[in-house]
């Protein structure tokens, strides 16, 4: 049983004094503060979980049946001492832990501003603070810069010791922001927004991903992070303004569609209000806001005529279709944009749907498919590529 | 939980199915006061007879649980001796159960909501 | 036939839903067909057919019952390990480039199924098998309060799985992991069948489980045998008491998140969906108000059967009997309080999330004092390494490890790191192997002689436990390393090749179990084999303590001849102490319930159903519904349900084990 | 039960019962099928939550004020609660072991059922005629969901009744029928009680918002 035992703490061993466990090694002060979490809470509970495990060896040991010369007592099953004892020894541990968990779950909270920049070092509040919205993508990360005025895919970059305010949504599926060098996760959800305030300390290149399963291109669904000083910071930022290019709505209904690997890449401009109707779901014409449908139904809804303003969503994602004994789908119509006025672009959006059955969402069925399936569904639509 | 109320019958056989006191009076009873209970919430909305909406949602709130314990009582025969106190020690640990996923459910999905839906920036719509 | 027609008879489902063209899928379906081939001839070849359907399959004998639930459990085990073992393959071999074995759309399932196998399909009815078995005996009673529901639950369980394995074969399985989040559940991101098979898999062995809920409930409650108090009830039986009502607490949650999900993909509502207002996040925190319960479910019963043996092979009475019985209560409501610890990360914000994680570590209070009850029965015992002593000394060693990770867990900036990586994966196996799965493995080798009459063998027994043992440690040892690297679940493919080692190290212990799990097949083909060496007649093999060792073994069909009366804790103990004489006269006819057919047609009938609304067969789907409307109002017009054991086959029954424990002696 | 528990009355311990009288059949049923109802709430209680969640989430459709007609509420709610009193004369009158009787106000419980299912479908079909599908919002899902269900239940309650007639014509009032008709008895009832929240939660809350 020991040498079990040692079998069992001998990987924990190893990994303690490894050097790529970013975990435990983190960049960035957030994330450094939640690792001296773990350590200082699993410290805490080997205060009572060595002694148990001891003690289950050395009873097991010592009160063998070949042990004759160990007290034998068959009726002996109650102490009140020792029930305290066993009650109280992990009630003392909890409390202390519980202490630590409320601290520090409300000092790490991932949408409190940051309070200071690494242990020794407080808050500039001359400096602002670096704001990146980011985008979860089937299957890839689109992060915007709104203050730059760029855009990239699966390339982040910030100034060391510059806290930065990530702003995050999705477009289709959840999805969980992860670097953990930088801070922990959180998830990416769409038309919902969830914010992270982290800050990184050293330079470097660091992974990031989703740290939530999103479908077939899951694996794929990775970036570098890069920590880089000021210069390094203004090169990276004039080097996505000279790649050109625009992201503006059109680009973006393009990006969304699934793709799998996807390389790295930057736009120089970007529509400003990108972002804003990506959490709101309403990148795509004529369709009404979140924000603006919330507005309205705090108001107590539409009343009947309401009932009525949905449009056959002959446009979608890629993916979103009818179901077999509902009606077709539909989307809520907006009341009016700037460039949509009510009525008139609505009709015009067409962007035919695959019918295929779709393999992780848009994905071609794997390379050993010799078959090409069509429909399975009733009420077959006409198929086209899309 | 009251292990010790079926300790003294746990041998013992008597058929009890908790329902021997239904009484025409009783179900009378019940219906009479339900029908009040039932008639009153109805007037105060339809009728608007409180000023404020929030008044009336508590009133009308309160009405319903007072309605509930008088079906229990009058028509499902709840009592504390029915099944040795097995029906009534199940019913608290439902109510229990109920109101932690109920309120457990509204308060997470209230923060989850108040954290992460897209602001009302659009207000002077409409 | 014109395309209309064919969909009108088949729905969906074409040719092209069977997965000839996926290599791996063709070669298990033959493996498995020739193997089902044989099973099926052989058991005509014996004309064992009648035999299995008066005897087995339309039984209504608790422990026929949880004997096949046993069997399930097994069985699925392989499935639900071939599908593990594909995964440690993949993981091992995609690096550096190389795409491995598995494409995504492959891969994605067999996580997926791998999750839901083992959770529903294996842990489940490994932990209802044996309290269906031992219960009824622990409490002295001669079945469950509702026989024909018994058997009409196993069967929806069956249903359920043969659900689960249709999807290997026709169509596919769903790939959204095993909690099936919306929208990548929903039909926009998963329009395949396979989404629908997992909830319909899900709702009837639902329907099963919850039924085999109440039933069991009702008969602790109502069937205990005189002076079996709630406080002299043995541990197991009050651990299978919390259980139940956890499980009749929590499924019906599980029965609708479900069904508004089928309803989002079936008629297009909009619950999960946002574009209407509907919120993913809602089913995320509905189906954790049932999965955290579920973690219970699993691990209370495992529990119990520790205790038993703690007991039993130190020799002595089980220390703290009454705050052991305080401990299960309150993990069982606190279980209730807690369920938002799985989505800390969904940012509900730093007041629910203490909350949520200050609740779960008080939960680690109570288990801690029951680790440390078993600590103090071993204090002062005589302890006999017998196989469940063995599995549960391993399980006391490997769970305070899991524990551990659990609780830190909970802290959840901790979590904000650790969640989804490995080191969560590591976790949860930690606790389930090392809890559930190890204490049904303890609870086999224990219970099996009283089952079948002969003790299992101890060399492979052996062999199992070692192999099991050191191969879950390797296994899941080097992903707590991996989570710590901040390496995430469900990957396919990876970039870093210093990873690789860990993996492969991880695919080690994999097949470490595998060998263990071959070896367990290997122990009850042995012990079949030498079951005369092997033999108890004396009811009690292990000088045990509760009343379920008070009857012969395997026990009669009525299991005990006259009521039993108890006046201690542990009563077949103090019956031994006593000075018990086992009657031998006055034996009466006995009033049995009678076995019949309706439940095995039921839940035939309700996988049906579940069939053609996977496949959108209309007719299939409303046919079996209207069937199984008629049958079970059909069934309730049968009055005469029981029958009586005549008191000649009693004496007989109890003569020949009066001469049997002569000729022990 | 001729069995001393108490070993001291006799001296020796007693350890088995040698008069035993077999549990009566159906002994456990109605503890069983209250804890079956207790899991039924929980389903009606996950429901109440989603609506309670989602309620107010209309996508730029139609409000409670909007469609809910408190009148025909009104009138559904008194079906159920006269079918609640008429089953309630039935089990009086099975106590009394009067079969015709008896039959008369199942008879007229279940019309009263069918009364009710009638108004709430009349009220869904007006509705989804008016553009408020369960499709078109969250609000309208949750509602729909949570108040069909509700009507499954009467309904499943209503066939069952019909079973019970016939049950009790051909067999009489026996032990095994006066059981089944008090199961569904808490069943009928305990549907009510579900509705007392349908009605306070869903529509007058509904309609005060």
């Amino acid at each position: 049983m020991s040498r079990l035992k040692i079998l069992a703490l001998l990987p924990l061993a190893v990994a303690l004094s490894g050097c790529n466990y970013v975990v435990l090694a983190p960049a960035g002060d957030i994330a450094a503060q939640q690792r001296d979490l773990v350590i200082i809470s699993t410290v805490l509970m080997l205060l009572i979980v060595l002694p148990v495990m001891a003690l289950t060896v050395v009873f097991a040991w010592r009160y063998r049946q070949s042990n004759t010369s160990a007290r034998y007592e068959p009726e002996w099953d109650h102490s009140t001492k020792l029930e305290l004892v066993i009650w109280s020894a992990p009630l003392l541990i909890i409390i202390c832990l519980g202490a630590l968990t409320w601290m520090g779950t409300h000092l790490l909270d991932p949408y409190r501003t940051l309070g200071r920049i690494k242990a020794e070092q407080a808050l500039d509040h001359s400096k602002a603070p670096l704001e990146v919205d980011v985008v979860a993508l089937d299957w890839k990360w689109l992060f915007i810069y709104p203050d730059y005025g760029i855009a990239t895919v699966n390339d982040l970059a910030a100034p060391v010791d510059r806290p930065i305010n990530f702003r995050i949504t999705a477009s289709s599926v959840m999805n969980s922001f992860y670097i953990p060098a930088l801070a922990g996760q959180i998830y990416a959800m769409p038309g919902m927004e969830t914010k992270l305030h982290a800050v990184v300390n050293h330079p470097g290149i660091y992974k990031g991903f989703s740290a939530n399963y999103s479908g077939a291109g899951f694996s794929g669904m990775h970036f570098n992070f890069q920590g880089l000083d000021d210069k390094g910071f203004d090169a990276w930022i004039a080097q996505a303004k000279s790649t050109g290019g625009s992201l503006g709505r059109a680009e973006y209904l393009q990006l969304e569609k699934p793709s799998q690997n996807e390389p790295v890449r930057r736009w120089g401009t970007i529509d400003s209000d990108l972002y804003r109707l990506i959490l709101n779901m309403c990148v795509e014409t004529g369709k009404m806001c979140q924000s603006e449908m919330m507005a309205i139904d705090a108001k107590g809804g539409r009343g009947h005529e309401g009932a009525n303003n949905t449009l056959p969503l002959s446009y979608d994602k890629y993916a979103r279709r009818g179901t077999v004994l509902g009606p077709e789908p539909t989307f809520v119509a907006g009341t009016c944009t700037p460039d949509a006025p009510q009525g008139k672009t609505t009709a015009s959006i067409t962007a035919p749907v695959d019918t295929a059955p779709l393999l992780g969402a848009g994905l071609k069925r794997p390379t050993f498919t010799p078959l090409k399936s069509s429909s399975f569904f009733l009420g077959q639509r006409p198929k086209s590529d899309s | 939980m009251n292990t010790d109320t079926h300790a003294a019958h746990a041998g013992d056989h008597h058929h009890d199915d908790g329902h021997a006191h239904s009484t025409f009076s009783g179900y009378m009873l019940g219906f009479v006061l339900s029908v009040v209970l039932t008639a009153i919430p109805f007037w105060l909305v339809m009728g608007g007879a409180l000023p404020s909406k929030q008044i009336t949602a508590l009133v009308i709130m309160a009405f319903a649980v007072v309605q509930i314990v008088v079906h229990m009582i009058y028509f499902l025969h709840m009592s504390p001796k029915s099944e040795n106190g097995w029906t009534m020690m199940a019913l608290i640990f439902t109510i229990v159960m109920v109101v932690i996923a109920l309120s457990g459910s509204l308060w997470v999905m209230n923060h989850l909501n108040s954290n992460m839906m897209p602001m009302h920036e659009m207000t002077g719509m409409k | 036939m014109s395309p209309d027609l064919l969909k009108l008879i088949f729905g969906r489902l074409d040719f092209e839903s069977l997965p000839l063209h996926e290599p791996i899928v063709v070669g298990t379906f033959v493996v498995v067909a020739l193997g089902g081939a044989t099973l099926l001839a052989g058991l005509t070849y014996f004309r064992l057919w009648g035999y299995l359907w008066r005897e087995w399959f339309t039984t209504v004998d608790h422990k026929r019952i949880g004997i096949m639930y046993m069997i399930l459990g097994i069985v699925m085990l392989l499935r639900g390990f071939a599908d593990a073992l594909m995964m440690r393959g993949q993981q091992m071999l995609a690096f550096g480039g190389s795409e491995g074995y598995l494409n995504a759309h492959h891969y994605d399932q067999v996580f997926t199924a791998h999750g839901v196998i083992m959770i529903f399909f294996v842990a489940m009815p490994l932990v209802t098998g044996l309290m269906n078995y031992v219960v009824p005996l622990q409490i002295g009673a001669r079945d469950v309060s509702f026989p024909f529901l018994n058997n009409f639950s196993f069967w929806m369980t069956v249903g359920g799985a043969v659900l689960v394995m249709a999807s290997l074969f026709i169509g596919e399985f769903a790939r959204t992991g095993w909690l099936a989040y919306p929208p990548l559940s929903n039909i926009g991101y998963s329009p395949d069948v396979g989404v629908d098979y997992y909830i319909w898999a899900l709702q009837v062995a639902g329907v099963g489980t919850t039924l085999s809920g109440i039933n069991l409930i009702c008969t602790i409650v109502k069937l205990r045998c005189p002076g079996m108090t709630m406080m002299r009830m043995p541990v197991f039986t009050w651990t299978s008491l919390c259980t139940n009502i956890l499980i009749v607490a929590s499924f019906p949650v599980l029965t609708v998140v479900l069904a508004l999900l089928s309803l989002d993909r079936y008629v297009g509502t909009n619950f999960f969906t946002n574009d209407f207002g509907g919120s993913p996040m809602m089913y995320v925190n509905l189906i954790w108000i049932w999965g955290h319960p579920e973690v219970y479910i699993l691990v209370l019963p495992a529990f119990g059967i520790f205790s038993e043996v703690t007991s039993t092979f130190s020799g002595k009475r089980l220390f703290g009997y009454t705050s052991m019985v305080y401990a299960t209560v309150v993990i069982t409501i606190l279980s209730y309080l807690v369920w938002l610890h799985h989505f800390f990360t969904m940012g509900s914000g730093a007041s629910v999330n203490s909350f949520f994680g200050i609740t779960t570590m008080i939960i680690s209070i109570p288990t801690g004092a029951k680790m440390f009850n078993w600590l103090f029965t071993m204090y002062r015992g005589r302890i006999r390494y017998e196989l469940p002593m063995m599995w549960t000394i391993a399980f006391m060693l490997t769970f305070v490890i899991g524990g551990m990770t659990g609780v830190l867990l909970a802290v959840p900036p901790a979590d904000f790191v650790l969640h989804n990586s490995l080191f969560l994966i590591a976790h949860f196996h930690n606790v389930i192997i090392g809890g559930v799965v190890f204490g049904a493995f303890a609870g086999i080798n224990y219970w099996f002689p009283k089952a079948f009459g002969f003790k299992l063998d101890v060399f492979w027994g052996k062999m199992s436990f070692w192999f099991w043992v050191v191969g879950f440690y390797l296994a899941f040892m080097p992903l707590y390393v991996l989570g710590l690297m901040g390496v995430t679940r469900r990957l396919r493919v990876f970039d870093d090749p210093s990873l690789q080692i860990w993996f492969i190290i991880a695919a080690i212990g994999a097949l470490f179990v595998f060998i263990g799990i071959l070896s367990m097949l290997m122990q009850f083909a042995v012990s079949l084999l030498k079951r005369e060496q092997l033999k108890d007649v004396t009811g009690d093999p292990w000088n045990a303590r509760t009343l379920e060792w008070a009857t012969s073994s395997p026990p009669p069909d009525y299991n005990f001849a006259f009521t039993p009366v108890v006046h201690d804790n542990d009563a077949w103990w103090d019956m031994k102490k006593r000075g018990y004489q086992r009657p031998l006269t006055g034996f009466k006819p006995i009033h049995m319930p009678s076995s019949t057919g309706t439940g095995v047609i039921l839940a035939g009938f309700a996988t049906a159903m579940g069939f053609g609304l996977i496949w959108y067969i209309w007719w299939l789907a409303a046919a079996s519904f209207i069937a199984m409307l008629v049958v079970g109002i059909g069934h309730t017009f049968n009055y005469h349900r029981d029958f009586d054991i005549p008191a000649e086959d009693v004496i007989r029954t109890e003569d020949a084990r009066t001469k049997l424990l002569a000729g022990a002696k | 039960m001729t069995v001393a528990v108490n070993p001291s009355t006799t001296g020796e311990p007693v350890f088995y019962v040698a008069d035993e009288h077999p549990h009566p059949e159906g002994y456990s049923t109605s503890l069983g099928f209250w804890i079956y109802l207790m899991s039924d709430c929980l389903i009606f209680a996950m429901l109440f939550a989603a609506f309670g969640v989602l309620g107010a989430n209309y996508a730029a459709g139609p409000a409670p004020k909007d469609l809910f007609d408190l009148d025909l509420v009104a009138v559904n709610t008194s079906m159920l609660l006269l079918s609640s009193i008429t089953y309630g004369f039935a089990m009086l009158t099975m106590q009394q072991n009067k079969v015709g009787q008896t039959q008369m106000w199942l008879a007229i419980t279940g019309l009263f059922g069918l009364a009710f299912i009638s108004i709430e479908l009349t009220e869904f079909a007006h509705m989804i005629h008016e553009g408020a599908t369960p499709q078109r919002s969250a609000f309208l899902s949750a509602f729909f969901t949570l108040v069909g269900t509700h009507g499954l239940h009467v309904s499943c309650g209503l066939i069952w009744l019909v079973t019970l007639m016939v049950q009790v014509g051909k067999f009489g009032l026996i032990e095994a029928n006066r059981r089944r008709l008090m199961c569904l008895s808490m069943f009928w009832h305990f549907l009510d009680v579900v509705w007392i929240g349908v009605f306070t939660f869903v529509y007058l809350l509904g309609v005060l918002r």
